[in-house]
Parts: structure tokens; sequence; C-alpha cells
């Protein structure tokens, strides 16, 4: 695939402390570093993924992105506009272009609207279109993510999960957007619908030509839909790929070890892997020098010390270790992938076939 | 028991009799602090710690002879530098509540251990009632220069202080340096406040309480069916009127202020008797003057109009008013005050009026009653024994408790010279003149004197009820 | 935990200073003169204007405050105007009354209010769950005053069993005060019995949905464990802030039940030195109850910490 | 084999007032010292299954069944007191929140303790010693300090942890894992995996696992039960069922899982949705959403069929490329 | 949370009735409510039909009939000044029920917009607001009452608002916390991020979804709101003569427990029982709404 170079949205040494606010006369808690000086790139046409730990600050940074979260420091650059400096009307109109996707279908549309208002808010706020057009707008908007036009009318706990997702993106696409978040999008979701959503993604920025910001831990998932991913621990990036090189060549011990957990695909690949220990320390006391240092295995004392720099290396690829080069060379990670059985490919094969026979059903 | 426990209605005030003003106070001193001059039970003057008095002959001079071997409850004797200091202490105390009933008191002079002489202004006959009351308290003197005396009251009463605590009790216990001990029975007498009156009476009955003043009049029937109990009733000094606003800012400027025809109207329209049996199960007087029947200056001659909507309704016809004509009437926010309002409210109906009811609690009441925010008021006087006392300070033109602004000069003449008369029946026409005038003018239409209700155990013996309600202990007793 | 409360109690202050500015505002909202209604039927012009500027009347009303927080620094809260006693005095004759009543009346309430809440949730649907609402119901909807009247009509006049009034210390006469404190704590305790019930049972239910019960009920536990143990436990906290609550309450204002039982304290003194006009008390009284409300939520979050960890290393 | 120590026929349940079984026929065996995994959408049952063997349903649940023996007896008509003994004691049970799941008043050393103690009636000292050893079996650092430690204090590994050693401290013979690493990050789902892994294999306990991700199911089962709608769609040999799925749902659900080797194709979807209760069928529940329903399937409840050994399969059109390929 | 739980919510289906039917559904189950809601509806047509249905003028005195007993002329007796009391006690239903009523909607139109704003804005704003609710807890209720109703002069709808006012913390705090659990919900995040001002996202967004706890802890405090009527009213602060309300009526009443017990029973029982019907029906409400079940 090939890979647009202009850069649509830029982060430049973004950072975010949380304070909690403690209240007249109380001492404040240390702060919780959720990102911390990240720079990145993202550009025009990708898709972009965030991948890490629960807690490593994705969420954060992609709204940060969005100018959805103030940074405590750092630029947000929106086609060469920095947004740090817009008027609340510039802003405004740029919020039309950038749009977010939540992870929790149940939790992300307001349980007392119907689809028809939810879907049709941002059209009403920025375009300011006739009811009666709008209401046609929200029809044609249902219909690209899947879903028939009557069930506008519907409100959001009559949809199953899936269904639900797909209208977070209907309202997400209904101000014409060019950039679209996705914080865990499908993680939510069963597999059988998961699939169905992440399809639909795919589609959807076809046909618009929209960049995606990926935000997940499901590994598997970014490894099938996204170009670049950027591997995060602890309000850090510590590696920046695109996507098959990191999966096929992992140079971040962290990011190896990430590959190198995920279950196996089929019984017969059971091997004994190594296990990365320790849990994640706090965000608000990160360890000092590089902070992977209290579970990475190849640990040495530079490491306690000195914090590695986000190098650039050659094919488009960035790194923040110490040490990369030995550990790449030890050749760890990169998962074992077994072709899947006859039996199986065949019917899976045919399932496919018959399902797409068949026309859309609507439940 | 030796204890005697007293419920009463209110919380007395500061236990200073100088600067006291309730009339809970009062009930508290009777038996606390000794004054110089009693009245009985036909409010006539009778010795106390003033053994004799004498006034000279322009009545500007009262000399009084004083008790001998008395001493008050801190042992300080009495003796007319006592006196002297005490009424000294009530003309000139800056915030003494007493300065306005001495005010003909020119000096105090103590001419012997025994004796003290008074020199007027101008003659008062008022003094010796002032003298009856608080102005006549004795405190002793070491203890009232004091800065706590109020919390800490000394006297040369029959009881002295032991404690009080605020709404709960007033605690006294004998003085065994009394001069006749031997009449008072009780080794402590405890007042109780307790405001709510089926409270009080519950109390008694519980045995909680020895006795109620007070009482409601709806419950003497049962309170006399109890057997365990005794109710005791005589007529009171005090009464209940209709304040009519008649100067006193712009709510005086309409007919009802204007037009003494329309007040009248006000007044035929009334049965007090109806009232007198719904409220009171008839055991109130009904009443046309400020004087009681009690009193030796009541007078037998005015009679209670009776109620007359025909011959209402005529006066307002003849005053010219609209009707219904709209008055509004401020009654205080308890059950009684209350009631009546409502009857009064349904009685004025049938004459013509149509009667707004504005219920307010007392201090509230109290201000916009002298700020002249009102146009009828309903008003309870507890009553003094001298007729000056329930007259001149009401209707005079500059008096303080003149809320109705009425100003009559020739009423003003009338009563101030019955303040310098000595004789009884001269000063009687004075206040049947005076009185004459104040019924048809109507700027207070008088209601009811009240009775005083007392409900005790029926083992209390001795006990006299007076018409001025307070408790007198004196042979008073349990039946052994 | 001391810096804790140190921190707690300091942060209390502006609550108190609105409290006191409050309490003054609304005073000056009061209509009627305090001298004139203190004179009632004694009204010499000369003395009332005295009064007033012996009590400051005529400052500007922020004068009389800083004066009065000036005063209150140095622990003078004044002195009633009606009966001159200082209110320190006052509020320390009356503390003992107001917590008596407000402790057995709570004690009473807990007795019963929170094994009932208990008993409801876990038969939750069944006719014990119904009676024990409609018991809890009865005694949240019976007026006071009424119930007061009822209780010293049957069992003080008809049956003589206990006094009507007369409250004695515990000090004195434990006997003696315990019989006096009986009819009003229950009166006032019925209320609140109702409210803790309530309370006790949604707590109760919530918990006992909790996956942590489950986990109880998993490792075999007996229900009594798990119910007494495990999920009481996690209930206590809206217990525990409901009953300071209602602590806080009964510290300002049993006033009807105090009235009808004739029971000398805070209630009564406030109710008569509104009605009097008696400020320097409102103010004694509504400071004090503002601290002791603050003092109770800090209990409050002290007994959270008891139960519920969580808040231990959160502070 | 032996015999096994969990056997399970036909377990149906019913909530009340609900129009059809939750869970509806579902039969399975499990021996010692194997791990048999139940996979299926969310919604299918697998947790109800789970509640309804430890006797933890909300009291008045229908729950019948022709079968359920345990080491023997008969575990659905045992009465109360003797379930209580025999849960958290034989029979226990890991649950899917470790957040929720541990009681916040309580440090975790106790909450080991006292499952201890109710069941093996150990002194509070000997119960501690217990639990601290039970701490340091699940590999949590510093056991002897984590022992006072509250839950809070620990992380959603550690907890889980802590959950798996109350589980353990009774030696249970079968243990009921639902979703134990679903709320958990990779590395730590690794973690706990490989140490439920190698604790099984230590102990020899049997293991119910539920969950609903493949890859655990191809990383730890021998033997896997697929769900669908409260039945059971296919079962068998966990190499028989990745190698040789037969039923359409089986096929669809791995169809779409997308994989971790270089990018492919679309992904597989199966459309629509999980029939709600309200909507259950009697004939097969998967039939709206099969891309290989016929009538047939509408007619009747399709039987499990042996398609291989120990292999079975509840669809009439087995095998597929037989049935739909000729078709197609 | 994680797609497990998530989805173990039950999934629901396209056919069942739509979610606004369902509480209905479970309050109707629920038999306490249903005796609750049916109660309060009596009394709610006793208070708008009193002029129809009152056998005598509730005003009018008759003195040659003072506190009689039941009778078939008097159906409940008669009260001190002789008037019918069960022609009061329907009339009375208007003051008392409109006391709980109108105090509540103070409440609500003060507390909520204080607690909405609080909670969503948090920082300062929240400091400031939380202060002047803590102090005005820690303001006696009586005094706040007997302070306004002296102020504002004793009548009913100053009563009202005394309560109201001294109700209305309950309703900033519970406000409060209710947005403060929902501030960073999804779909308000969505909200922000479509560019929706924070006045439409508080309206549209956020008050629907904080409303059900408020508006049950609203039946709730309606019913503690008449009885605190009642207590005004026995210190003369509450409906003023002669128009009845449960409250006044109750007051005189006492005067009379032993006389004529009849004229406590009647206002009594009609308080216990509208009481008691509110917190029914606020619990059935809660049940209702509450989706755990
Ligand atoms: N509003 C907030 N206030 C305080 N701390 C916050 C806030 N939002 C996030 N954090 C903290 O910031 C850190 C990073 O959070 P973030 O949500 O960005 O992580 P994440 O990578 O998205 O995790 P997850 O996978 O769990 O969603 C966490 O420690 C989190 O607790
Ligand atoms: N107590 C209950 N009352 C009524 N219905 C219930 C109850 N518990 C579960 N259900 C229903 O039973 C069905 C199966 O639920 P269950 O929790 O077993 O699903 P699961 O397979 O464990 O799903 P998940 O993967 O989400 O945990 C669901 O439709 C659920 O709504
Ligand atoms: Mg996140
Ligand atoms: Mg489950």
């Amino acid at each position: 695939m090939k890979t647009p170079d202009k850069p649509i949205l830029e982060g430049h040494g973004l950072t975010k402390h949380f304070t909690a606010n403690r209240g007249f006369l109380q001492r404040a808690a240390a702060p919780v570093r959720a990102v911390d000086d990240v720079s990145l790139t993202v550009r025009r046409g990708e898709t972009l993924a965030l991948v890490g730990e629960s807690g490593s600050g994705k969420s954060t940074l992609g709204r940060l992105l969005l100018n959805l979260l103030e940074p405590t420091a750092g630029d947000v650059i929106y086609e060469g506009r920095n947004l740090g400096n817009l008027s609340a009307q510039e802003l405004r109109k740029v919020r039309q272009d950038l749009q977010i996707i939540f992870q929790d279908p149940f939790a992300s549309l307001n349980p007392r609207m119907n689809v028809q208002r939810i879907v049709g808010e941002p059209i009403w706020l920025h375009d300011a279109a006739a009811r009666s057009e709008r209401e046609d707008r929200v029809a044609e908007l249902l219909r690209t993510v899947g879903l028939a036009p009557e069930h506008a009318e519907r409100y959001p706990h009559e949809f199953s999960g899936g269904q639900r997702q797909r209208i977070g993106i209907a309202r997400a696409l209904a101000s014409r957007p060019k950039l679209l978040l996705g914080d865990e999008p499908v993680s939510a979701l069963d597999v059988s619908v998961q699939a169905q959503v992440v399809n639909l993604l795919e589609d959807l920025k076809q046909q618009f030509g929209l960049t995606l910001v990926i935000v997940a831990h499901g590994l598997a998932v970014i490894r099938h839909m996204s170009d670049r991913v950027a591997v995060m621990y602890l309000g850090e990036i510590v590696e920046l790929a695109p996507v098959d090189a990191l999966f096929e060549q992992p140079l971040h011990p962290y990011t190896q070890a990430l590959i190198d957990s995920v279950p196996v695909s089929h019984p017969k690949d059971r091997r004994e892997r190594q296990v990365l220990g320790g849990d994640m320390p706090s965000p608000s006391a990160p360890p000092p020098g590089c902070r992977f240092h209290t579970r990475c295995p190849h640990a040495r004392p530079l490491c306690r010390e000195n914090q590695p720099v986000f190098e650039r290396l050659p094919d488009d690829r960035q790194v923040a270790c110490h040490f990369w080069r030995e550990i790449a060379s030890a050749g760890s990670g990169s998962p074992i992938v077994v072709t899947p059985s006859t039996a199986f490919s065949q019917r899976l094969a045919l399932f496919k076939a018959r399902q797409s026979t068949l026309t859309e059903p609507h439940p | 028991p030796a204890t005697l426990r007293i419920g009463i209605q209110d919380d007395p005030d500061m236990l200073d009799p100088h600067r006291s003003r309730t009339y809970a106070g009062r009930l508290v001193y009777t038996a606390l602090c000794d004054k110089l001059v009693e009245t009985d039970a036909d409010l006539q003057f009778i010795p106390r710690l003033a053994t004799a008095w004498e006034w000279s002959e322009d009545g500007k001079t009262l000399t009084m002879n004083l008790r001998e071997g008395v001493t008050f409850h801190d042992g300080e004797p009495f003796d007319a530098e006592a006196v002297k200091f005490n009424l000294d202490r009530a003309r000139t105390l800056p915030d003494s509540q007493r300065k306005s009933e001495l005010s003909s008191v020119e000096s105090v002079e103590a001419t012997a251990p025994t004796t003290v002489t008074i020199h007027l202004k101008k003659p008062d006959a008022t003094l010796i009632a002032q003298l009856s009351d608080r102005s006549g308290m004795m405190l002793a003197p070491k203890a009232a220069a004091g800065a706590d005396y109020a919390s800490k009251p000394v006297c040369s009463g029959p009881y002295e202080f032991v404690e009080r605590v605020q709404q709960d009790r007033i605690v006294l216990k004998k003085y065994d340096g009394y001069w006749n001990k031997d009449v008072f029975h009780f080794d402590r007498v405890v007042f109780m406040p307790i405001p709510d009156t089926s409270v009080r009476l519950a109390n008694l009955r519980s045995g909680d309480l020895d006795m109620i003043e007070r009482v409601a009049p709806t419950d003497v029937k049962s309170a006399k069916a109890d057997a365990k109990l005794k109710v005791y009733s005589t007529p009171g000094l005090g009464f209940m009127e209709m304040v009519v606003n008649i100067d006193n800012g712009s709510k005086a400027q309409n007919p009802l202020g204007q037009d003494k025809r329309v007040r009248q109207a006000l007044e035929l329209s009334l049965d007090r008797d109806a009232i007198n049996q719904v409220v009171f199960e008839g055991l109130y007087i009904p009443a046309n003057q400020a004087l009681s029947p009690s009193s030796p200056f009541f007078d037998k001659t005015k009679t209670i109009p009776a109620r007359d909507p025909e011959k209402a309704r005529a006066l307002l016809g003849e005053a010219g008013v609209k009707m219904p004509f709209p008055i509004d009437l401020k009654v205080a926010n308890n059950p009684i005050a209350q009631q009546i309002g409502q009857i009064i409210q349904a009685m004025a109906q049938e004459s013509g009026f149509q009667v707004n009811l504005i219920a307010g609690e007392y201090a509230t009441q109290l201000s916009e009653q002298q700020a002249g925010n009102f146009q009828v008021a309903l008003y309870n006087w507890s009553g003094r024994p001298d007729p000056d006392g329930n007259l001149h300070q009401f209707v005079t033109c500059k008096a303080p408790l003149n809320d109705a602004r009425y100003c009559n000069p020739k009423v003003d003449e009338l009563l101030n010279e019955a303040r310098v008369r000595n004789g009884l029946e001269e000063r009687k026409a004075l206040y049947a003149q005076a009185q004459e005038i104040l019924v048809d003018e109507a700027p207070y239409i008088y209601l009811f004197f009240d009775p005083r209700l007392f409900v005790a155990r029926g083992d209390l013996q001795n006990f006299q009820p007076q018409p001025d309600g307070l408790i007198r202990l004196e042979n008073v007793r349990l039946a052994p | 935990m001391i810096g804790f409360i140190f921190r707690r109690l300091s942060a209390a202050i502006p609550t108190l200073i609105l409290v006191s500015l409050f309490v003054f505002t609304l005073q000056k909202l009061l209509p009627g003169d305090p001298v004139l209604a203190m004179a009632g039927e004694e009204r010499d012009p000369q003395v009332l204007e005295y009064l007033r500027d012996k009590y400051r009347l005529n400052d500007p009303i922020a004068m009389q405050y800083l004066h009065w927080v000036g005063d209150v620094l140095q622990g003078d809260f004044g002195r009633s105007m009606r009966t001159e006693q200082p209110v320190t005095q006052l509020l320390l004759s009356k503390l003992p009354v107001t917590l008596q009543l407000a402790a057995w009346s709570l004690m009473f309430a807990m007795l019963i209010g929170i094994p009932a809440g208990i008993i409801a949730a876990v038969r939750k649907g069944t006719r014990v769950d119904y009676g024990v609402n409609v018991l809890a119901l009865s005694g949240i909807s019976i007026p006071n005053f009424w119930l007061g009247l009822l209780l010293i009509l049957l069992f003080a006049v008809k049956l003589q069993w206990l006094p009507a009034s007369g409250f004695v210390p515990f000090s004195e006469d434990p006997l003696r005060n315990l019989q006096t404190m009986l009819m009003p704590a229950f009166v006032l305790g019925a209320s609140l019995a109702g409210t803790l019930m309530r309370h006790t049972r949604s707590a109760m239910l919530e918990v006992l949905r909790s996956d942590y019960v489950r986990t109880a009920r998993a490792k075999g536990l007996m229900p009594r464990v798990v119910i007494l143990k495990h999920a009481l436990r996690n209930a206590l906290m809206p217990i525990v802030t409901l009953s300071t609550l209602l602590f806080g309450e009964l510290l300002g204002g049993a006033v009807l039940t105090e009235q009808v039982f004739s029971l000398p304290g805070f209630g009564k003194m406030i109710v008569d030195a509104v009605f009097n006009r008696d400020y320097a008390v409102v103010q004694g009284v509504v400071l004090c109850v503002g601290i002791g409300f603050i003092l109770l939520n800090l209990l409050a979050d002290v007994l959270y910490r008891l139960i519920n960890p969580r808040m231990r290393t959160s502070a | 084999m032996t015999a096994p120590l969990l056997s399970l026929q036909d377990l149906r349940v019913r909530f009340p007032g609900a129009p059809a079984n939750v869970v509806d026929g579902l039969s399975f065996e499990v021996s010692a010292g194997r791990t048999l995994a139940i996979v299926g959408e969310s919604g299918c049952g697998k947790s109800v299954t789970s509640l309804a063997l430890m006797g933890l349903l909300p009291a008045g649940t229908d729950v019948s069944v022709a079968r359920a023996d345990f080491q023997g007896r008969p575990l659905l008509e045992l009465d109360e007191a003797e379930r209580r003994d025999l849960r958290g004691n034989r029979l226990a049970m890991i649950f899917q929140e470790p957040m929720t799941s541990l009681n916040p008043a309580f440090t975790v050393g106790e909450q080991i303790a006292e499952g201890v103690m109710r069941h093996q009636g150990l002194s509070p000292r000997l119960a501690r010693e217990r639990a601290l050893s039970m701490l340091e079996k699940v590999r949590v650092p510093d056991a002897a300090k984590r022992l006072d430690a509250y839950p809070h204090q620990l992380s959603g590994g550690m907890r889980q942890r802590v959950m798996i050693a109350i589980a353990l401290a009774n030696d249970p013979s079968l243990i009921i894992a639902d979703e134990p690493t679903t709320a958990l990050d990779v590395t730590i789902q690794a973690q706990i995996l490989s140490l439920i892994a190698a604790l099984q294999a230590d102990t020899g306990t049997a293991m119910i696992l539920i969950t609903h991700d493949l890859g655990v199911v191809a990383e730890v089962a021998d033997d896997v039960v697929v769900m669908y709608a409260g039945r059971v769609v296919e079962s068998g040999p966990v190499q028989a069922i990745f190698d040789d799925p037969q039923h359409p749902y089986t096929v669809g659900l791995m169809g779409s899982m997308p994989s971790m080797g270089a990018r492919e194709a679309r992904l597989a979807t199966i459309e629509g949705r999980v029939p709600t209760p309200a909507e259950m069928p009697e004939y097969c529940r998967f039939a709206s959403r099969c891309p290989f329903a016929v009538d047939a399937c509408r007619a009747q409840r399709p039987p499990l069929v042996e398609v291989g050994p120990g292999h079975f399969a509840a669809c009439l059109r087995v095998p597929l490329e037989v049935h739909a390929g000729a078709c197609a | 949370m994680t797609a497990a739980s998530l989805m173990s919510r039950p999934a629901f289906g396209l056919r069942l009735p739509r979610r606004a039917v369902r509480p209905l559904g479970r309050f109707m189950a629920n038999r306490g409510a249903v005796v609750g809601a049916l109660i309060l509806l009596c009394f709610i047509l006793a208070a708008l039909l009193a002029p129809w249905i009152a056998p005598h003028d509730p005003l009018k005195a008759n003195f040659m009939a003072v506190r009689q007993a039941p009778s078939l002329v008097y159906w409940l007796g008669t009260d001190e000044l002789g008037r019918d009391l069960f022609s009061r006690l329907l009339w009375g239903a208007r003051s008392s029920l409109l006391a709980g009523a109108v105090s509540v909607a103070i409440a609500l139109a003060i507390g909520v917009p204080l607690g909405l704003a609080a909670g969503y804005f948090g920082g300062m704003l929240d400091a400031l607001i939380s202060r002047v609710v803590e102090a005005l807890l820690s303001c006696p209720f009586l005094v706040l009452a007997i302070a306004l109703g002296a102020f504002l002069g004793p009548s009913l709808m100053n009563a009202m608002i005394a309560i109201g006012l001294s109700a209305m913390p309950i309703f900033v705090r519970l406000t409060r916390g209710q947005v403060m659990a929902i501030r960073h919900e999804d779909y308000l995040e969505g909200a922000r991020a479509i560019g929706l001002p924070d006045r439409w996202i508080i309206l549209r967004y956020v008050l629907p979804n904080v409303l059900s706890p408020i508006v049950v802890q609203a039946a709730l405090t309606i019913a503690s709101a008449i009885l605190a009527e009642a207590s005004l009213s026995f210190l003369g602060l509450g409906q003023q003569p002669p128009t009845p309300s449960w409250g006044s009526m109750l007051n005189t009443a006492k005067n009379f427990m032993e006389q004529a017990p009849w004229m406590s029973i009647a206002p009594g029982v009609a308080i216990y029982l509208t009481v008691l019907s509110f917190n029914l029906v606020g619990d059935g409400l809660r049940d209702a709404l509450d989706p755990k079940g």
C-alpha cells in the first residue's frame, strides 16, 4: 500500500499531566503524567495505530491530538494551523474535520436521544441545513454505515453493540470529517461483530478518503488495519514503524514483549514463551531513565540513568532504546503464524462466498 | 413534698426587677423580691417593707416607715439607705424600665435608718401603685452594684435564688432570714416555663407540676372534672382589645381611622358573649372599657352594646363607605388569637365588613404596630392595679404605647388631672369622663377582661388567686 | 491521620465563615426590632435607644459582624439580650440535653433501623420486606409533635408510667434521666429509624448484588458471614453518612420534640431566640451547630477510613 | 480413560419470567487434569452455566439437568448446606472482574484465609500461613507484604492472582474460570495464562475455562465446547476444532479473527446478531444468521452428531463442503 | 470495562417494547407503589373537586355546633369554630399538596441548576457552590424557616419558600454527584467533540441523564415537605387562618386532643396516608428507574 507523506496532523512535544483537584488548603498529589513529551505526525490518508498497555496514555494522546483536552505543554498543528492559537469560532470549524469514535458502544450514545437526533445534531450544528434536508442526510449516513433509514426513530438501547457502534460512526461522519480517531472502536465487541466494524471502517476510509487514528490494545486488529503503528509505554512512544516492519522485526524490547504475549492462533503453535514480568509502574511516579527498565529483560545500568532518545532509523522507523541494535539481533518477537488447515480454509471460503451472495440482512 | 413546681407560660427575661419587662418575670419576683407596698385581693395597698406611709399636704412628699430587722438574701441589712439606693437605681440606670413609672420623683432621702422621704416634682396618685410593683422592689445594694446581677439576683423576698436554666426552670429556695418566714411552707419553689397550654396541663396531670397558671379556658372544664385537680379563677386586670390605627402613618388614612362611625359599626358587629362562649367557654368577662370589674375604678354605667348588624350597616351607610368594607386585622400567631380573629371575621362580615386576617409572630407584630403598619390589631395588656397604668400610656397624645396615635386634648387633660388627684371618687369621676369620650370615639375596641385561671393539685391549700395574676405563697401548703 | 484531620478542619473555616455571614444576613433581613421585641410592654424611647447603642444595633451590619467575629475569636459569644446570660454558658447548659436526645434517638434508630433494613434487603420482595417497609414509612409519616402529645397523654397522664417532662441530667440521676428521655427518644427515633431502615435496605441491596459478595458465596461461606461481614461492612458507608447527617440535623432541630417534652435543648432555645430576636443566642447556636456539623462530617470521614481501607491511602 | 470428574447432561436454565431457556440442553464432561474451554459470543449463557454449577444463580431461577455427576455425587440435587461445603472447597471459581470481585474492605490475606478456615477448620494463624504460601504459589512478588494489602493497593493482574489463590486455597478438584483474563492487558493476560497452566500441571486440577477469545482456547484448552445462544453447537478436542471446524458458526467465528500474520483480505463476518431470549427459536438457533441455512434448519432442533472421534457438531448440513458446496 | 462485561448486559430486542414503557411496567408491578399512587390520586382529586364535593363551606363557622363529634351531618365532626372537618379536610388537601409540590419545585428550580453547574464545570465554581451548600446544611432547617417566615410574614407561600430553600441543598448535592458520575461518559465527550456549546450539552445531554434519581428524591421530598408544613403550622408559620391546611388543622386540634379527638384524627390520618403514599411512589419510582432492577 502506498503511504502518502503529507502530514495532516502533528503533535509537537505533547505533554499532559492530570492533577487531582484536592480542594482548598489540601496537599496536592503528584500529577499523573499521562502523556510526556510526545511528538508524532499523522499523514494524510494513512491509518495510524496507537498501541500499549492500559494506562499508557493512548486515549489521552488521541484526545490531545483532537484538541478535546488542553495539553499541559506542546502544540497540535492541524493542516499547518496551531490549534492552540485558534479562536473559538475557528476551532468549531476544525472540530468538524476531526471526529472521534468511542470504545464503549453502550456509553457513547446519549440514551435519551433517538438516532435521528444523535446523527442529525452535528449537521444541525455545522450546516444549518433545513430539517428535511437533514433527515435525508441522516438516512444516507445510516445507509452508509449499514443501517436502515427506518432505524432513525429508534433509541440506542434498541440496538445491538455492533449496530450502536455503527451509529457512533455515522455521527462521526455526519460533519464530513477528514480525520477519524477510533478509541478502541472494536475492543468492546464480540469477534463476529468486531469483524463487521473493522470491515466497515476500511470501506469508509476508502470511500471518503479519511485518515484514521486507531487506539487499540488488540494487536491482531492493528496488524489487520493499520499502516503505521506507534507503541506507547507509560506516556511515551517507544517505537514507531510501518506495520509489517514492526510485527516482523520489532526493535524495542517492549514491542517484542507485546507481540510475544499475544495468544497463539492455533493449538499447534503452543510454546514455552518468555512472559514479560511485573506491572506497569504508576504514571504519577514513572521510573527514572528508560521508563521500561523495571520490566525489561535486557536492562543494563545505563537504562536506569539515561532516558534513551527517540531515534530516527531508516525505513521510516523510530525507536527509543539504548540497545536496540543488540536486542533486535537477539531475534526475539515476530509471531509464528501457522497456515490454517485446508478443511478450515475451504469451509471459510465457502462461508464468505455464501455470505456475500446473501443480501445484507437488516434485523 | 417540700417543693412547689409551678408551670408558667413564658420564660422570664433577665431577673433584675428594674430592668425586666416580662409578665413572667413578675411571677418569679413575687416569691423572690419583696417590695415596699403590697396589694391585696381587693387591690387595696397594704404594708410590706414599708410599714406605713404618709403624704404631705401638697401631695409632693411621701414619707415611709420601714420594717425593721429585714435582711437581704446575702445578709445585707435593709434600711432607708437601701431604699434610696434602689429608687435611685431604678430612676437612673440607663436601661432601667422603671424610669417613667418613677418620673415624678425628684429625690429620695434617707431621713432616718427606718424612714425614707420621697420628694416629688408634682403630686402623683400612681406612685404607691408603682411602689407595689417592680419599681418598689428592693434589691441588695451590694449585689445590685455588681455586673452580673441579672443572672444571680439577690433580694429580700421569702425565697432566694438558687439556679436558672433558661427556658427550663428557675429554682428558688426558702430564705431562712425572712422576717415572716413562718407563713411560707415550701422549701423550694421551681418555676418551669412551658409555653404550650396543653403540654402544661398534661404535666400537671401527670404529677410533674403542682400548679399552673394561664390555663386555657377550654381546658377548665376537664380540669374541673378531674377530682385530683382544683381550678382557681378570679377576674383579672388585663384585657384584650382591638387597636385601630387612628393617625399612625398612611394606614390610618381610611374611613376606619378617620370616621368614628365606622369604628362604632365594627364594634356593633361583634357579639362578645358568643366569642366568649366559643373560645373561652364563657369564662372571660366582656369589656368595653379599660378598667376591670375587679378594680375600684370600674365604671358600672358603661353597658356593653348588644350586637346589632343592622345598626352597624346603617352607620357604615351614613359614613358613606362602600360595603363590604375591607379591613386588615393583625393577630398574633397563636391559636387563641387566631380563633378570635376568625370569629371577628365571620361576625363582621354580616355587618358589611370584609376582614382580612394577617397573622404575625410577636416581634414582627410589635414593630409593625409601632411603625403604623396596621389597620386594626388584636392586642393584649396584662393590666396594672392603678387605672393610670391601663389608660394613660395608651390614649394620651405622646404616650409610648399609643400605637393608634389617638390624640384628644380633652382626654389628655382629664387623665393628667387624674394623676395628681388623690381622692378615689375624684379620680373615678375623671376616669369616667375620659372613658365616655373613648367609648364614643372608639380608638380602642375593648373585648374582654381575661380572668386569672390557675389549676393546682387538689391538696394544695390556702391559695388565693388575685386580679394581678401573681402567685402569692403566704400560707399556701399541701394538705398534710 | 492527624494531618488529615487538621487539613479537614482548616478546610472547614470558609464554611464557618459562610455560615456566620449567612446568619447575619438573615438577621438583618428579619423584620421586627430586637429592642422593641425585648421591651414588650415597656417602651421608654430613651431606654430603647440606649439598648440599641449598647448592642451596637445602630452600627452598620458589617461593623456588627466584624465586632462579633472579633469577640468570637476571643472565645466570647456575647450575652443573651433577653436574660443577660453569657451565650457560652447557655450553650454549655443546653448542649448535654441536645446531645443526649440526639444520641439516644439515634441509638434507638440504629438498633431498630439497621437490623430491619438488613432483614428487608435479604428478604426482598417477601411479606417480611413489605411489613418492615410499611412500619418504617409509618415512623416517617407521623408528625412528631402529634405523636409526642399522644404519648404524653397515654404514658404520662393516663398510665403515669413516665414523666411528661422535667429533664434530669444523666450524671444526677441516671434512671430518671432515662425515664425522661424515653418518650422523646422514641418519637424522634421512630422517624429516624424509618429513614435509616430504608437507606440500609437499599445500600444492602446494592452490595448484595456486587461481585465480591458473589465471591464470598463462592467460597462456601455461611450466609450469616456473607451478609454480616462481607455485605454489611460495605453497606455501612452510606449508613454512616446518613447517621452523621441525621445527628447533625438533630443538633439544630429537634425543636418540636423538645417543645412537646419541655426539654431545654438547642431546638427550643433557638426558636425562642429567633422569636425574641435574641441575636447573640441565634448566632451562637448556629455557629455551634455549624461546628458540630463539621465535626460530624469529619467523624464520618474518619469512620469511612476505618470501614473502607481504600480511603486510607488516598488521603 | 478414568471416569470423568464432572459429567453434565442436558443442563437447562430459565430465569423467572423469561420466554426461553438461557441455557438449553448443555452437556459436557471434564476429567481430572484436563481443561475444557467453553467458547461463545457474549450473552450465550457461559456465565450462567458456571453459576448454575456453583449453585450461585439467584433464587427462583429454574435449573434442571438430566445428570450432573460431580465426583460421584449428584451436584444439583444436594441440599444447600452440602453445596456450601462443596463450594470453594472441591469446586472453586475464578471470576471475570478482578477489580470488583474482591471485597474492598478486607485484606487479601484475610480473604484467602477465610475460605481455608471455613473448609479446613484451620486456626487463624495456620490459615494465614496457608494464605501466604498460596500467594507465593501464584507468584505474587513480596507475598509476605501483600498479605496485608487491601485489594485497591494491587494492580488488576495481582488481584486476579489473588482470586486464583482463593480458588486454589483448598486444593479443589475442579476450577471454573469465567473469562479470567478478559479484563487484563495482553502482557498480564499472558502472565496469568501461563500461571494457570503451570499450576494446573502442578496440582492436576481439572478446569472449565470460559472465554470468548479463541486465542486463549488455542493456548490452553484440551477440549472445547462452542456455545451459541445457550446451546452447544460443536464440541471436541481442541485440535479437531481448530483444524476441522464443522459448524458454520465455528467457521465464521474463526474466520472473523484477524490473524497476526501478514495482512489478508477482508475478514469474514457473521451478519446479524444473537437472538434475544424472546426471539429464541425451538429449531436451530443459528439459522437466522447462517449462510447455509435451508428450510430443514427451521423445522427441527439439529441433534449433536459425532463428526470425528469425540468431535460433535449440531448442524444438519455437516460436512459443509459436501452439502453446501454441492448446491453453491 | 471490558468487552465481556459490557456485552453481558441483556441484549435488547428490537421488538421489545421501548424502554419508556419498561419502567412503567415495573412500576405497575410494584403493588405498594400502585396503592400509593391510587391514594395520591384520590387526594389530588379531592383537592381539585373540593368546591363540588365538600358538603359544607369550609370557612363557615357555626357557633351552635362547636366541636361536635362525627355525625350524619358532619361526617368527621366539627372543629373549634363549628366548621365541618370533612370539608376542611378536602380543602386542606389543596394547601398541603400544594405545600409539598411547590416547595419541591422551588428546591428543584434552585438546586438542580446549581448542582449541574457545580458538577459540570467543577473547579472554583464547584468549590464555591459546595461551600455555600455546606453552610446552608449546617444552618438548622427551623432557623431558616422561622427566619424566613418571620421575614416574609407567615403564610403558606413563605412556608413553601422556606421549606424549598432548606430542601435545596440535597438536590444540589444529588445532582452534582450524578453529574460527576457521568461527567466523563463518552457521550458527553462525543458531544464536545462535535463542538456543541456547554449550555446545550448540559441541557440536552447531562440533565436528562441525571434526572431519574432526582425525580425519586423529589417524590420523597414532597412527603417531608408536607410534614414540614405541619411543623411550621405548629409554630404558627404555615397556612394562615381561616384557610385550612392539614398541618394547621392538626396544630389546632392538638389543643383538643382529649375533648375532641376527632379533630386530630382526620388531618392526622390524611397526612399519614399522603406521606406514606409519596414514599411508596418514590420507592416504586426508584426501583422502576433503576436499570439494575
Ligand atoms: N481525566 C483524568 N484525570 C486524571 N487522570 C487521568 C484522566 N484521564 C486519564 N488519566 C490517567 O492518565 C493515564 C493514561 O490514561 P489513558 O486513558 O490515556 O490510558 P490508555 O492508554 O487509553 O488506557 P486504556 O487502555 O485503559 O484506555 C492513566 O493513568 C489514567 O489513570
Ligand atoms: N440474573 C439474571 N436474570 C435474567 N437474565 C439473566 C440473568 N443473568 C444473565 N441473564 C441472561 O442470560 C443470558 C446469558 O448470560 P451470561 O452471563 O451467561 O452470558 P455470557 O455468555 O457469560 O456472556 P459474557 O461473555 O458477556 O460474559 C443473557 O441474555 C443474560 O441477559
Ligand atoms: Mg483508553
Ligand atoms: Mg459472562
